[in-house]
């Protein structure tokens, strides 16, 4: 049996038993090897750099998953406790008397302490009542905290934001912190002991009782719990967490700006808290690691990767409501009944011509964005490490010709997967 | 004096419009439960294809076509799109409404480009229907007004007057009965979806010459609408209509009118810190109302949602 | 610049196979700017002047260092100043040296900062900052490093020359200022009240506000304020949206005195203005007059027209920025050493470019001295006209070397 | 034991110009059983949700253990001692059965809301959990979701639920409602089990059910109580056949 990370474990059974903790801590020590060896896999500074961004989004993801998946708190405006927590970083940076005593891996703590400080205030009153009124008041909040970014300028420092110099805090063991990769470990670092702790938070009573207050608010009232103090908590809790995230924006960026707090932001990490899955604890990481992706890699590729982006997201809110961790989660049964072997081959005689069809409609897309808004006379475009003239008519007839045929295929091997998907999740010798 | 005057104007003109918006996304929030991010992408899609119309037959065909092609687009993204989507729950919905907003922005833009379009006022309305003390009120202004009043008027007799209305008005109050009593719930929500998003549209069409259409245009709009339906209150027409006038003319007198936060502080017996630029309150005490202006509405909500959650005018809690 | 391959007799293998290996020799420059989002229509179109620039401009004379051409290579920072300092990343990674920018001082902020401590901390692979249009002053003031060039005019310039002829204009008796909230509104407002009190003390100013940037759906209640006040002339540094709302509300309101402006042209505003901006939007920007003087300039334009017809050729600066880095690669000897490059661009005087005029790049602060020129908003023959719609800017003032001797508060140090 | 269990004194409770409650008066000791009946819209309901704290009641006083539970809210109400169950099954649908019981021993066993103790590493709780599953008969299902148990077994475990915690007062709302005649059966037995030695407050529809439970029952109609007595001596009140038995049995043809 695995020990799958989940929020709401469906199988703990002698999980809890003392042996069995050992599993529990296999996943962690893995997580640890692999974000060591990372940087030796992809020692580039640029690949550094996203794999920063992506621990950053990555830490709030899971602040906010604690708030959406967890407590079944829907905030639209949950950037601004990471910005604030990120702001008071930079100020501390700034602080010359104070930041020379204070070794740069401890700062991210005081981003989480500001961003707590800020979801005090706001969650004494906005977590009265879950639902609706909390969504309108997040909004709100985030609307207003937004707009006084630009007004209030002596926190927020206006349009041009507040920025700092990480390298003037006290070395840690000699490290200054100079480089993307050393602050690569101290982001690492921070994104294992932040997910490790709110893993643990889920464990805990508190945390039990979150998921308990979500789905059934009353019943937790007459257990002896006010599910306002729950909610409360978790609130305070991922204000934390949101910002020890603004914390390492703040080291990895070195500013902070009115965009750490706007909807934009706010929005966003719903996005990717929705795309990688919110049942699961993992989905959070999951969401981050593709849209990070598509975000700063696929953009380079294509002006239209929103377009993209946003076809992946309503795919994926339609076909897939538990995000991608849910999907993977879908063949949880299948590996315990032993039987995911006999899907595998099903799955490649589909999904291969599907990859293919996907392609071909993109290419489709691009090509008609070609020739609708490339420069008179500019007719050869690039795609797929090929070059064309997109005004002729062999590569439409290609590009068609490619899309059909895959469909075709993608169709044709569609009930041959849903048969073996069955027979996968169906226990030998009986039915379910 | 006669400011005052002209400035009533101008807000019922914003509010008219935030009405023709907040109209439908209100039945559609309180029927459906469906937080609809993308209303506004709607409303600009109504310009859009005003805007396109208008190339072919003039402004009028697009007044009259527009609308419909974005209702029966709404009704379809309800059918295939949302339908689907319901059973998950209301959190996959609004994700989803999320996901169509930032979509329909791409295609906008797929489709007529990045730059604002040239959408103008039709020939007939371009002249200065009246002036107060040298302020002119153009004519397409008065056009406004006159198309959004029609169109309360029209849904007041639908919702008051017609056995249709009376289901829509029976679902507002008890969403859940509405069924038991054997309605094609389905049916109904995809029609009141498409026609919420055709009324978006008719604001679209009217309001994207004035306020210009680009691909912008309805993030701009974004969530003041949600913020005025909250604020009206679920379920109440009335509550929408009175919350967008609302909203109308307090933002246009904020940005009428400088009230200084310095004027409000002195009076409150608080002490200008000299010299300003230095003091950490400096911010504070500079701050304008034409600079707040147009997020007073958010704090209005939120001020409304932590005293009164159920809104001015609503039945229930939000 | 891209190989090219006609798909007609080409078989599909060899379709897979295309040459990158052209790119080898070329000196690499990084366009980083907003290419999707509310401002990719301006940054769009600034890639394309971009490309265009270098084509013509470097690589069709021959290329630079005997035979080497520019190769603009565009990020997309979704005007995001997160987003930048990543793309920033990954520029210097691919090995590029010279990043321009300009949509946005608090782009540009963050990028000079970043790039000063890159400088700093990593020796080996320097780069250089050539900002073409983000105006902030702070930016060769107290924000000013070694490794920061501006090609326009900043703010107080700008405003400079704009009040150098409001005060001669002796019908202007009132002023209307007004702006969106951030610093750089904040800064046009300060500089337009120290520059006419310094000029024209009798000017009483009528209206001094700021209103939310990218907020307001409706500009009428601030045109009724403006015509309330009687004012003779409105002063704002709006752009985009704000830019097109404003004015047309102005105008609208009945308001037919000059609005002075910095951002009113191009990108659909001199479309959507058209006739009604007549004689009433004036606009301060370096560059050359519609159509301009030197012929080739003419003859540039004509063919940027034919290639990118929806284009505007709005920013001027964009080829003295290719071209005045041509010219100081050349005397340095050298791309790589960015160092020797920054040195021979700084003190550089540059007179036989596109347009008209002399530029000067000022050692002290990393500013290029110009002429600034007022336009009017008015009737102009394609291909100078705007948007295609018939109208442009046409000079009307020149400040000659504007604001050469304008005091700099940078201290900048050298490597 | 001086103070009852529960004292109910001129409860009333309007909602709007109705009045649901017309002024009510329960002593329930400590250790007994008791049941409230009455037909439908009696306020059996209301009753039930005045003395849980769910609604505020308008006038009058509810003590528990003799302490005024005016303006008390659940959570508190609950801390004081007194547990209930609901009418329509209130379980956490999306956890397992084991974790259901255990979130209802989270609180009487003093872990508040504390996150520095790890929920799996508190035997404490997890045989206290084990021991409420055993007494349920539900420890074969242990780590299903409850929202996939049948409708009895999900029954069982709001009762499980409601005891769990170790309240010395129990208040069941209908726990037998929409059952067979054999799971009502298992039910009753399950509640007389499960209840010994606590004070237990029934509220019920069906007679039957209460006859066999309950050491006394409240007759209540129309908001207000008309007999409070033995079974015996209810059932043989004219006054109560009249007007609760004859309802029910015409509600029931």
């Amino acid at each position: 049996m695995t020990d799958d990370i989940t929020t709401d474990p469906t199988r703990p059974s002698q999980r809890m038993r003392a042996g069995s903790m050992v599993i529990g801590k296999l996943p962690w020590i893995l997580a640890a090897l692999f974000l060591i060896i990372l940087p030796v896999i992809f020692p580039s500074n640029s690949a550094i750099t996203i794999m920063n961004q992506m621990s950053i989004t990555m830490v709030f993801a899971l602040a906010y998953n604690m708030l959406l998946g967890q407590g079944g708190m829907l905030s639209f405006g949950h950037a601004v406790y990471m910005g604030v927590g990120g702001f008071a970083c930079v100020h501390l940076m700034n602080v010359a008397g104070f930041f020379d005593y204070l070794p740069l891996p401890f700062l991210p703590l005081f981003g989480g302490l500001g961003g707590m400080a800020l979801a005090i205030i706001v969650g004494s009153f906005s977590t009265r009542s879950a639902g609706t009124i909390f969504a309108m008041i997040s909004l709100g909040i985030g609307e207003l905290v937004a707009a006084c970014s630009v007004i209030i300028v002596v926190f927020f420092g206006g349009e041009e934001g507040v920025s700092a110099d990480r390298t003037l805090g006290m070395p840690f063991f000699g490290i200054e912190f100079l480089y993307q990769r050393e602050v690569y470990y101290l982001i690492a670092f921070w994104l294992l002991l932040s997910a490790i702790l709110m893993y643990l938070f889920s464990r805990t009573p508190m945390g039990r009782m979150a998921n308990a207050v979500r789905d059934n608010p009353e019943r937790a009232e007459f257990l002896g719990y006010s599910s306002r103090w729950v909610r409360f908590y978790s609130f305070v809790v991922s204000g934390f967490f949101a910002g020890v995230a603004g914390g390492l924006f703040a080291i990895n960026y070195e500013i902070l700006t009115e965009e750490n707090l706007n909807l934009t932001t706010s929005g966003t990490i719903l996005l990717v808290t929705f795309l990688g899955g919110v049942g699961h604890f993992f989905g959070p990481i999951i969401g981050t690691v593709v849209f990070t992706l598509v975000q700063t890699v696929l953009s380079l590729e294509t002006e239209l990767w929103g377009f993209y982006a946003g076809l992946l997201f309503l795919a994926t809110v339609m076909f897939f409501p538990g995000g991608i961790a849910g999907l993977i989660m879908m063949h949880a049964p299948a590996i315990r009944l032993g039987k995911a072997g006999r899907l595998i081959m099903p799955y490649l005689i589909c999904f291969v011509p599907a990859f293919f069809a996907v392609l071909g409609v993109a290419a489709l897309i691009e090509m008609v964005f070609h020739v609708r808004h490339a420069s008179v006379g500019d007719e050869e475009m690039s795609l797929y490490w090929m070059t064309f003239d997109s005004h002729a008519l062999l590569p439409w007839v290609v590009a068609v010709a490619v899309t059909a045929v895959a469909l075709a295929l993608t169709r044709r091997a569609a009930p041959a997967l849903r048969a073996a998907w069955n027979d996968a999740n169906t226990p030998e010798g009986g039915s379910a | 004096m006669e400011l005052i005057f002209v400035n009533l104007i101008d807000g019922l003109v914003t509010g008219l419009l935030l009405f023709m918006l907040s109209a439908g996304l209100t039945l559609i929030f309180s029927m459906m439960g469906v937080l609809n991010f993308a209303h506004a992408s709607f409303y600009m899609l109504g310009a859009y294809f005003g805007y396109q119309i208008s190339l072919y037959t003039g402004f009028w065909g697009g007044l009259v076509l527009a609308p419909i092609i974005v209702g029966v687009a709404g009704a379809g993204v309800e059918r295939y799109g949302l339908r689907r989507v319901h059973q998950y729950g209301h959190v996959p919905e609004l994700i989803f409404t999320f996901g169509l907003a930032l979509l329909i922005e791409e295609i906008v833009q797929f489709i007529w480009g990045k730059n604002q379009v040239s959408y103008g006022i039709p020939e007939v309305l371009q002249f200065t229907a009246f002036s107060i003390a040298g302020n002119s009120i153009p004519a397409y202004k008065v056009f406004m007004i006159f198309i959004s009043v029609a169109i309360f008027l029209g849904l007041l007799y639908v919702l008051t007057r017609t056995r249709i209305g009376m289901i829509i008005q029976a679902a507002l109050s008890y969403p859940k009965t509405v069924e038991a009593l054997g309605h094609n719930v389905p049916l109904v929500f995809m029609g009141v979806f498409g026609a919420g998003t055709a009324l978006a549209g008719v604001a679209g069409v009217i309001a994207g010459p004035v306020l210009g259409t680009f691909p912008g245009m309805a993030f701009v709009l974004g969530s003041i609408i949600f913020v005025t339906i909250v604020i009206g209150g679920l379920g109440s027409l009335w509550g929408a209509l009175i919350a967008s006038l609302l909203i109308g003319w307090i933002t246009t007198f904020a940005k009428s009118y400088n009230l200084e936060m310095a004027d409000l502080l002195t009076a409150l017996g608080f002490e200008k810190p000299e010299p300003i630029w230095d003091s950490a309150w400096r911010d504070l005490w500079t701050v304008t109302s034409p600079q707040i202006a147009d997020i007073l509405p958010y704090m209005l909500m939120v001020l409304i949602l932590i005293f009164r959650p159920r809104g001015l005018f609503g039945k229930r809690d939000v | 610049m891209r190989t090219s391959l006609r798909l007609g007799a080409a078989t599909a293998l060899t379709l897979l196979i295309t040459a990158s290996a052209a790119y080898a020799e070329n000196i690499k420059i990084a366009y980083i700017d907003p290419l999707s989002g509310p401002f990719a229509a301006t940054g769009t179109n600034g890639l394309h002047q971009y490309e265009f620039a270098a084509e013509k401009l470097v690589n069709e004379e021959g290329g630079v260092l005997g035979g080497m051409n520019f190769e603009i290579v565009a990020f997309d920072n979704k005007i995001s100043p997160k987003e930048s300092l990543i793309q920033l990343q990954v520029a210097i990674d691919q090995g590029i040296r010279y990043i321009v920018q300009g949509n946005s001082s608090g782009v540009a902020n963050a990028l000079t900062d970043a790039i000063e401590k890159h400088n700093r901390r990593n020796p080996d692979n320097r780069v250089l900052f050539l900002n073409y249009s983000a105006v902030d002053p702070a930016l060769t003031n107290d924000k000013c490093n070694f490794w920061h060039f501006r090609f326009d005019a900043h703010a107080d310039i700008k405003m400079d020359a704009l009040t150098d002829v409001i005060a001669e204009n002796e019908d202007i008796k009132k002023v209307y200022i007004i702006g969106q909230d951030y610093s750089f509104g904040k800064a046009v407002a300060a500089a337009a009240v120290s520059f006419l009190g310094e000029k024209r003390p009798d000017i009483e100013i009528v209206g001094n506000e700021l209103h939310p940037i990218g907020k307001v759906k409706d500009f009428t209640p601030y045109a009724r304020k403006v015509t309330a006040s009687e004012a003779d002339a409105v002063i704002t540094g709006n752009w985009g949206a704000d830019m097109l709302g404003l004015g047309k509300s102005i105008i609208e309101n009945g308001f037919d005195g000059p609005i002075y402006t910095y951002y009113a042209a191009a990108d659909g505003i001199t479309a959507a203005f058209g006739e009604s901006g007549k004689g009433t939007l004036k606009l301060v920007a370096e560059g050359g007059d519609n159509p301009p003087d030197k012929e080739k300039a003419q003859e540039y334009i004509r063919a940027f027209k034919e290639k990118y017809p929806d284009g505007n050729l709005s920013q001027s600066r964009i080829t003295n920025v290719v071209e005045m880095l041509a010219q100081a690669i050349n005397e340095a000897g050298t791309a790589d050493d960015v160092v020797a490059v920054a040195n021979k661009l700084e003190g550089m005087t540059f007179s036989d470019g596109l347009w008209s005029g002399e530029l000067y790049m000022r050692p002290q602060d990393h500013q290029l001295i110009q002429d600034v020129h007022i336009y009017g908003h008015t009737d102009v023959e394609a291909p100078f006209d705007f948007d295609n719609s018939g109208y442009g800017l046409k000079i009307e003032d020149t400040i000659t070397n504007a604001s050469a001797d304008i005091d700099t508060t940078c201290e900048m140090e050298r490597p | 034991m001086t103070a009852p269990a529960l004292e109910l004194e001129g409860v009333t409770k309007s909602f709007g110009r109705i009045e649901i409650i017309r002024g009510v008066d329960l002593r329930i000791a400590a250790g007994e059983r008791h049941a409230i009946i009455g037909p439908n819209g009696a306020g059996k309901s209301t009753l039930f949700n005045l003395i849980t704290g769910r609604f505020d009641i308008t006038s009058g006083r509810i003590r528990l253990h003799g302490a005024d539970l005016r303006g008390k809210a659940p959570y508190q109400i609950n801390r004081m001692g007194l547990s209930r169950s609901f009418q329509i099954t209130n379980i956490f649908a999306k956890m397992t059965v084991f974790e259901n019981i255990r979130c209802a021993l989270l609180w009487p066993q003093g872990y508040g809301y504390s996150f520095w103790n790890l929920v799996h590493n508190q035997p404490s709780l997890t045989e206290g959990a084990e021991e409420i599953l055993e007494q349920i008969n539900l420890t074969g299902r242990r780590d299903t979701m409850a929202g996939l148990l049948s409708y009895a077994e999900q029954r069982a475990l709001e009762i499980g639920i409601t005891i769990a915690g170790g309240a010395d007062v129990i208040m069941l709302d209908e726990p037998t409602a929409g059952m067979s005649h054999s799971e009502t059966d298992y039910i009753v037995d399950l509640i007389r089990k499960v209840t010994e030695g606590r004070t237990l407050v029934v509220v019920e529809h069906d007679m039957g059910v209460v006859f066999g439970l309950a050491d006394r029952i409240s007759v209540l109609v129309y908001g207000e109580i008309i007999a409070t007595d033995v079974p015996e001596e209810v059932r043989r009140s004219p006054r109560v056949q009249e007007a609760y038995l004859g309802t029910a049995l015409e509600a029931e043809h």
